[in-house]
């Protein structure tokens, strides 16, 4: 009896979760395929006739109101800067942070836990607090509204994030393997590449995925430091909003696509973080 | 061919000697469709100002930028911005973000001084911070320049409220507009705080729109008590976040018909007076309305959910902007469009007319400016009167700041068409509508401490103990400022 | 002139010195053993002429070259670990084959396919080649890194104490065949243990480290019957050696001993000087009786236990010292514990050390 | 080319710290604006006033407000997301469909940019249109004040908090779960010993370098939280969520205080700074204890 009590709290606490954390999400599904009309009731509908409106006219970047004006919807764009930011700066994050990380984990260096630490510190300057000053100097040097800028300052986000996850990791694998591997022959490089990076890749996924959520969901970094051409989709969506009309299945439309990427990624790189380091003989 | 003789006839049109009913029979004889008229129009408005004695080419090749707020007068700028580029030979790039962040980006560009944007928009309250901080051109400087400006310009022909309500001396307690004051902004479209009603609701509950606040609270309070057997949720949408917005609107309106002032001004010296007996009484009153019959998640309540909720049925009435009223009863995704009334408030028994607080979105001109002569071309022809004609009839300028567009057949026309009582509404409340407020630079930071006590008072705390705490708050921080 | 040459090194973590002033000449060929109890810097040895570890100061001499600065893929070096160090995410085939795959070689794969082949062949683990490490028993793994090590037929070979982590019965077979493994491979190996057998079984010459440096370099022979210190001495052999502070005479072809007021004499020549010193002798080296004969002395039973296929004896004598003594399993049916029993020495068999330095004294 | 080993190290860290040094200088002109009375829209009163911006923002109740319930969000915050966080990670961890599926479906809430779901959540807890709010009218929680009201609306934000960021959790959680070695688990279950004890004295604490780095990069967040905040209350009603960055973006953007603002900014960073450096002492006294340190 007692294993069944345990099967039943086990599903209760699914049950739960899923709740929780899936239903608002399904809702928001539910309502990018609604009217404004169909969303703002007093008791909900639960079965209305789905109109893709919402995504046609995300797409289009123009939803007429008949009869009453034309609004303008620069989404595409902002899914391309969005996309170009966070890829860019997950690229430059991996490129710098991975083998820091490899650094901080594997050598006992003059100064490297002060270094480890002045790089989590970037973490927490709030964002408040360096960006007026920030604005003023990029605005200076030429580098307002320019990708490459934002792409830089979002390295204060996602490297100290991908720099103390994939840190733990490396620490985690046996340096034995790396010396065998450099005595069978092969550089520092070559170690590195074959047999760090692989050993440590559901960190390193794991890591990566967080970065893109970050950099793709920063918001106050791009709005005050790039023009309207440069917005990602977190502050491309917020005009949605117009004087006459909260479009909730617009903004619900445009929260879906604006995830899809991201969920794609993480489907992609699900492979790797429920492989897990399962290889057994890992730690040494 | 019939074009020519289409171009004569809008010339007419252009100088009010035809009605546009007329010239919309004419353009069906010729043949030519609404859309193919409207072209032809706004190239004969271009044509129209291209003839006058001012050159328009002056800064042909230069290109501007903007720094533009998500709102329809934009969109009916960006509608008609190729006129000006025909008349001027000039570039427009615009910048534009959603209100919600707006004005942050605003104050981060302006902040640090770059010449990015030439010009911008704003609302006379930024102003007091801009103006001051030295952000903004004094625009006295173009519009008496008869060098810089359009014979046909005609400052004058702006309401002489809104004029004034966008200068200001600087000087703490001075009124906008007073002797010395600096033109910071020009008007470009306002709003009137009066209410909006569903004439459904009312209708079906017998009523006629509020005469004064105790009558609109106790209507508020049967649609509230009576929403469970009815499509409606509660009585009355106001703001009540925890900013500055909350004030102006409707609450600021009624405050002011009560004859009640946000400081005494001793010579240049302020002092709250939102402590004085008159006042806590108004403010039991407004927050018996909005904890009695406001929305039940009022604190969180900015303007574009008073506009949802009354668009979407929610809510019986609005004391809010009454462009949020037009836009919402003109937009027929909402489910009560065109359902709505329109009227102008007078809450305080006592008092003969409406005194409507205005919030007037303007335009204004970076001091950073590395293209200033080029940025006033644009800004003397967008808020000029052929621009704010076109803007006004043919798309959704409203309220359009001229006299002449409001004296105009066609806006009128259009007007009553949409939205019957609305020009009721404004002319009602227009002679009593202006800033209410006293112009001070701790402007955004009295206000919203205001809706904080306003939050705390509508969640239970002591109206007369709040307002004293709120009143010595505020003179706390005109002193550390030297105002108090 | 010896192959590895190993002149003065030294290294030390913070300030503890774990190789100090390490000095040993290695030829060509030569199975060289590292003999050491645990903690003696036996795999910091090996890191550093691996050059995973670098130098605090000596150098290592190889071929006639100094490779101090050398990274460990230009040392022409290969090691087996004791954890064996396997990639996890290899395949055994990819990880025998890795060496072979260094960017200098330059084979093609097929004559790689071959070499795999072949050195699992000679180790047995064809068959699971095709498997990952964590699928591997204990001694597949090690077969495997070993395989791992000779494969490139590197001029050395360090083998990090390779038995440690199999059990019995694979260590045991494993010692037989390594030295004919390795013999195909014509390679000189150095090999670290903490078995003393293993060393004697293994060793062409055992250097026996502690204190940071090799204190014997010998033959195992040689090393067992002549350490060159107590220390050594009580290394090698199990149960160790028994010692005694004593003082001694000689006189005429015998060494008069006293311990502890027990006078004893054993008869064999020495060169040492009369007076105090330790005393070592070996449970092995120990006749036990129940017959007295002549410098026989009488003892008392304490207790017995089997060890390593021999019986060991505890034994006391009047004046309360303990010897323990050690004699094959037949021999130990002889006594009867409860008789009178008697020990006596293998005259030749004693040895003597430094009370202060505990070196040999002769 | 070859690189002296000493200076490697430096070598693969020194880029990644370079690129961020950057923002060094934008921090030290926001720590020297908070030294200053430096209010944009007062350019005359500008001037050099030492720690007066300080001692204002001490002595100012509202100020120790701010810190009272910016602390007790971060605190709520962080254990539910800890243990919830956990927890989901110790129900996924097992791999079969389900949990994969989950794994990847259950981080969906932390890809919606907060600031867009906040705006949702506003709807959903909307009292007139909310989903939420009518599901719960069947349990008569229907006037649930939610953010509207002091005594509720810590919860509230704390709930969506909860609920975006729960996943950064159980993704660390889930990952660090997987990559644990097997041997003292098959050591553990072939002496038969019981569950609890084997997360209590397994599980648990080869996890905790994982618990810490979460916890921590959550801790950092939690206590700079804005977006959710500002959207759902604004630090209202009155100032019962009144939060530092609320506090100073206010400061900032609306009132342009820059001087004061950045003195509470200082004082956020010196609090993060004092938390962080708690944890990565901690952090590492435990991998010395469960790792030994290395050699190197």
């Amino acid at each position: 009896m007692k294993f069944n009590i345990w099967f039943l709290l086990k599903i209760l606490a699914y049950i739960a979760i899923i709740m929780f954390f899936l239903f608002p999400i399904a809702w928001i599904f539910n309502m990018s395929f609604m009217t404004n009309d169909e969303i703002l009731r007093k008791v909900p509908v639960l079965f209305y006739e789905p109109t893709f409106k919402n995504y046609i006219g995300l797409w289009e970047g123009e939803i007429a109101i008949e009869g009453f004006a034309t609004m303008y919807v620069f989404f595409k764009q902002n899914l391309i800067n969005s996309a170009i930011l966070s890829v860019g700066s997950v690229s430059v994050t991996l490129l710098l942070g991975v083998p820091a990380a490899y650094a901080f984990a594997r050598y006992k260096f003059k100064g490297g836990e002060d270094i480890a630490f002045t790089l989590l510190s970037f973490r927490f300057a709030p964002a408040l607090l360096i960006i007026l000053p920030l604005n003023l100097y990029f605005s200076k040097i030429g580098l307002y509204d320019s990708y490459f800028a934002l792409i830089w300052v979002y390295q204060l986000i996602t490297l100290p994030l991908l720099l103390w996850i994939v840190r733990g990791y490396f620490e985690d694998i046996s340096p034995d393997i790396e010396y065998a591997y450099r005595l069978d022959g092969h550089s520092w490089f070559q170690s590195f590449w074959r047999i760090s990076i692989p050993l440590a890749k559901p960190g390193i996924a794991a890591a990566s995925l967080l970065c893109f959520i970050y950099a793709w969901n920063n918001f106050v970094f791009a709005l005050i430091l790039g023009s309207s051409q440069i917005q990602p989709v977190t502050v491309g969506a917020l005009a949605f909003i117009t004087a006459s009309a909260i479009p909730y299945g617009l903004i619900a439309c445009g929260i879906v696509v604006s995830v899809l990427p991201t969920l794609i990624l993480a489907l992609f790189i699900q492979k790797y973080l429920v492989q897990g380091l399962s290889l057994g003989a890992i730690k040494g | 061919m019939s074009h020519s003789k289409m171009k004569s006839a809008i010339d007419t049109f252009l100088k009010g000697q035809m009605s546009r009913r007329d010239l919309l029979i004419k353009a069906g004889r010729y043949g030519i469709g609404f859309a193919a008229l409207t072209k032809l129009m706004g190239m004969q408005v271009t044509s129209a100002l291209a003839a006058q004695d001012f050159d328009w080419k002056k800064h042909s090749g230069t290109t501007i930028k903007l720094l533009m707020n998500k709102h329809p007068y934009m969109d009916s700028m960006i509608a008609e911005l190729d006129n000006f580029k025909a008349l001027t030979g000039m570039n427009v790039e615009y910048d534009i973000f959603a209100e919600d962040v707006y004005f942050d980006k605003v104050t981060a560009a302006l902040s640090s001084g770059s010449s990015e944007y030439d010009a911008f928009m704003t609302g006379a309250y930024m102003t007091w911070t801009y103006g001051p901080a030295g952000w903004c051109a004094d625009l006295n400087d173009f519009i008496q320049d008869s060098n810089k400006t359009n014979p046909s310009y005609n400052w004058n022909d702006v309401v002489g409220n809104l004029r004034d309500a966008c200068s200001w001396s600087g000087v703490a307690g001075d009124a906008p507009g007073a002797a010395g004051s600096k033109q910071w902004c020009m008007p470009w479209g306002f709003e009137l705080n009066s209410v909006t009603y569903n004439q459904r609701y009312f209708e079906k509950a017998g009523m006629k729109p509020p005469g004064d606040l105790v009558e609109m609270t106790d209507q508020a309070e049967y649609f509230t008590k009576n929403a469970g057997s009815n499509e409606w949720s509660y009585g009355i949408g106001t703001r009540g976040s925890r900013s500055w917005a909350t004030i102006h609107p409707g609450f600021m309106s009624a405050y002011a018909n009560y004859g009640l002032t946000d400081f005494e001004n001793n010579g240049g010296k302020l002092k709250a007076a939102m402590n004085s007996q008159a006042s806590k009484d108004f403010h039991k009153q407004w927050v018996k309305m909005i904890s009695s019959s406001g929305p039940a998640n009022w604190s969180g309540y900015t303007w574009y959910e008073v506009g949802n909720d009354i668009g979407a049925g929610a809510s019986a009435m609005i004391f809010d902007a009454d462009i949020l009223g037009y836009f919402f009863n003109g937009n027929p995704d909402n489910k009560e469009a065109g359902n709505f009334g329109f009227h102008g408030f007078t809450p305080n028994p006592s008092a003969s007319a409406p005194t409507p607080n205005v919030w007037i979105w303007s335009l204004a001109m970076s001091n950073f400016s590395k293209k200033k002569d080029a940025a006033w071309y644009w800004m003397q022809w967008c808020n000029g009167p052929e621009n704010a004609m076109a803007g006004g009839v043919k798309h959704n300028q409203v309220n359009p700041v001229r006299e002449s567009v409001w004296a105009s057949g066609d806006f009128d026309d259009k007007i009553r068409g949409t939205s019957p009582g609305y020009m009721e509404q404004y002319n009602s409340s227009i002679d009593g509508s202006k800033i209410h407020f006293t112009a001070q630079p701790l402007f955004f930071e009295t206000t919203t401490e205001w809706a904080a006590a306003l939050q705390e008072m509508q969640t239970g705390s002591n109206v007369d103990e709040t307002l004293d705490k709120l009143a010595s708050k505020i003179d706390r921080m005109m002193k550390d400022v030297g105002l108090a | 002139m010896s192959y590895l040459n190993l002149e003065n090194l030294s290294k030390s973590f913070k300030d503890d010195k774990v190789i100090s002033n390490l000095n040993a000449k290695i030829d060509k060929g030569e199975f060289f053993v590292v003999f050491g109890p645990s903690g003696s810097g036996k795999t910091v040895l090996l890191r550093l002429l691996s050059g995973i570890m670098l130098l605090d100061n000596g150098e290592i001499e190889m071929n006639s070259q100094v490779i101090n600065e050398f990274q460990p893929e230009e040392r022409d070096i290969s090691m087996a670990f004791q954890n064996f160090a396997l990639y996890p995410h290899m395949k055994a085939y990819d990880n025998i084959a890795s060496p072979l795959r260094a960017n200098n070689m330059n084979i093609p794969d097929d004559e790689i396919d071959q070499k795999v082949k072949e050195v699992a062949s000679l180790l047995k683990i064809e068959h699971v080649l095709n498997q990952f490490p964590k699928e591997l028993s204990n001694g597949q793994k090690q077969r495997t890194s070993l395989a791992r090590s000779l494969i490139s037929k590197p001029s050395v070979v360090l083998l990090d104490d390779p038995l440690r982590n199999v059990d019995a019965k694979i260590r045991f077979e494993m010692r037989l065949e390594l030295p004919r493994v390795l013999k195909e491979f014509n390679t000189t190996v150095i090999y670290v243990t903490q078995d003393f057998r293993e060393a004697m079984a293994l060793g062409d010459r055992i250097a026996v480290l502690y204190d940071g440096k090799f204190n014997d370099i010998n033959s195992p022979k040689n090393i067992y019957q002549n350490p060159s210190s107590l220390t050594t001495a009580k290394l090698f052999g199990d149960p160790t050696i028994n010692n005694f502070d004593a003082n001694i005479k000689k006189q005429n072809d015998f060494v008069h001993v006293e311990v502890k007021g027990e006078q004893f004499k054993l008869k064999r020549k020495t060169n040492i000087q009369d007076g105090d010193c330790i005393i070592g002798i070996r449970p092995e080296d120990i006749i036990l009786s129940n017959e007295s004969s002549e410098n026989s002395i009488e003892v008392e039973f304490r207790t017995k236990t089997p060890l390593n296929l021999r019986i060991v004896f505890l034994v006391r004598l009047n004046n309360g010292l303990e010897f323990l003594c050690s004699t094959t399993e037949e021999e130990s049916q002889l006594i009867d514990e409860n008789k009178k029993m008697y020990i006596s020495f293998l005259d030749e068999k004693s040895h003597f050390f430094d009370k202060e330095t505990k070196r040999n004294l002769e | 080319m070859k690189i002296n080993r000493k200076l490697f190290p430096y070598v693969l860290t020194l880029p990644a710290l370079l690129v961020c040094v950057g923002i060094l200088i934008p921090f030290f002109t926001a720590v020297y604006y908070s030294l200053q009375r430096y209010n944009l829209k007062m350019p005359h009163m500008k001037g050099f006033i030492w720690f007066d911006n300080y001692v204002n923002i001490f002595t100012d109740p509202s100020f120790w407000n701010t810190i009272k319930v910016s602390l007790t969000y971060t605190f709520f915050t962080i254990i539910i997301e800890l243990l919830l966080g956990l927890g989901i990670a110790l129900l996924l961890a097992k791999r079969n469909w389900l949990n994969n599926i989950l794994g990847v479906l259950l981080v969906l809430p932390l890809m919606i940019a907060p600031a867009l779901a906040s705006l949702i959540w506003r709807l959903l807890i909307n009292p007139n249109f909310g989903i939420v709010n009518y599901l719960l009218s069947f349990i008569g929680l229907d006037d649930f004040t939610w953010a509207s009201h002091p005594d509720t609306v810590l919860f509230t934000l704390i709930m969506v908090d909860v609920w975006v960021f729960t996943p950064f959790i159980m993704i660390l959680l889930l990952a660090g779960l997987r990559s644990l070695p097997r041997q003292p688990f098959e050591a553990a279950e072939l002496d038969g010993v019981p569950e609890y004890y084997k997360f209590f004295r397994i599980t648990l604490p080869m996890l905790f370098p994982f618990i810490l780095t979460a916890s921590l990069f959550r801790l950092l967040e939690s206590i700079q939280q804005f977006d959710i905040i500002y959207a759902l209350s604004q630090g209202g009603p009155g100032e019962s969520s009144m939060v530092f960055q609320v506090s100073a973006y206010l400061q900032t953007f609306q009132y342009t205080n820059i001087g004061k603002a950045a003195a509470m900014m200082v004082v956020l960073w010196a609090i993060c700074y004092f938390l962080c450096h708690v944890f990565v002492k901690q952090w590492h006294k435990l991998k010395i204890k469960t790792k030994g340190e290395l050699l190197q």
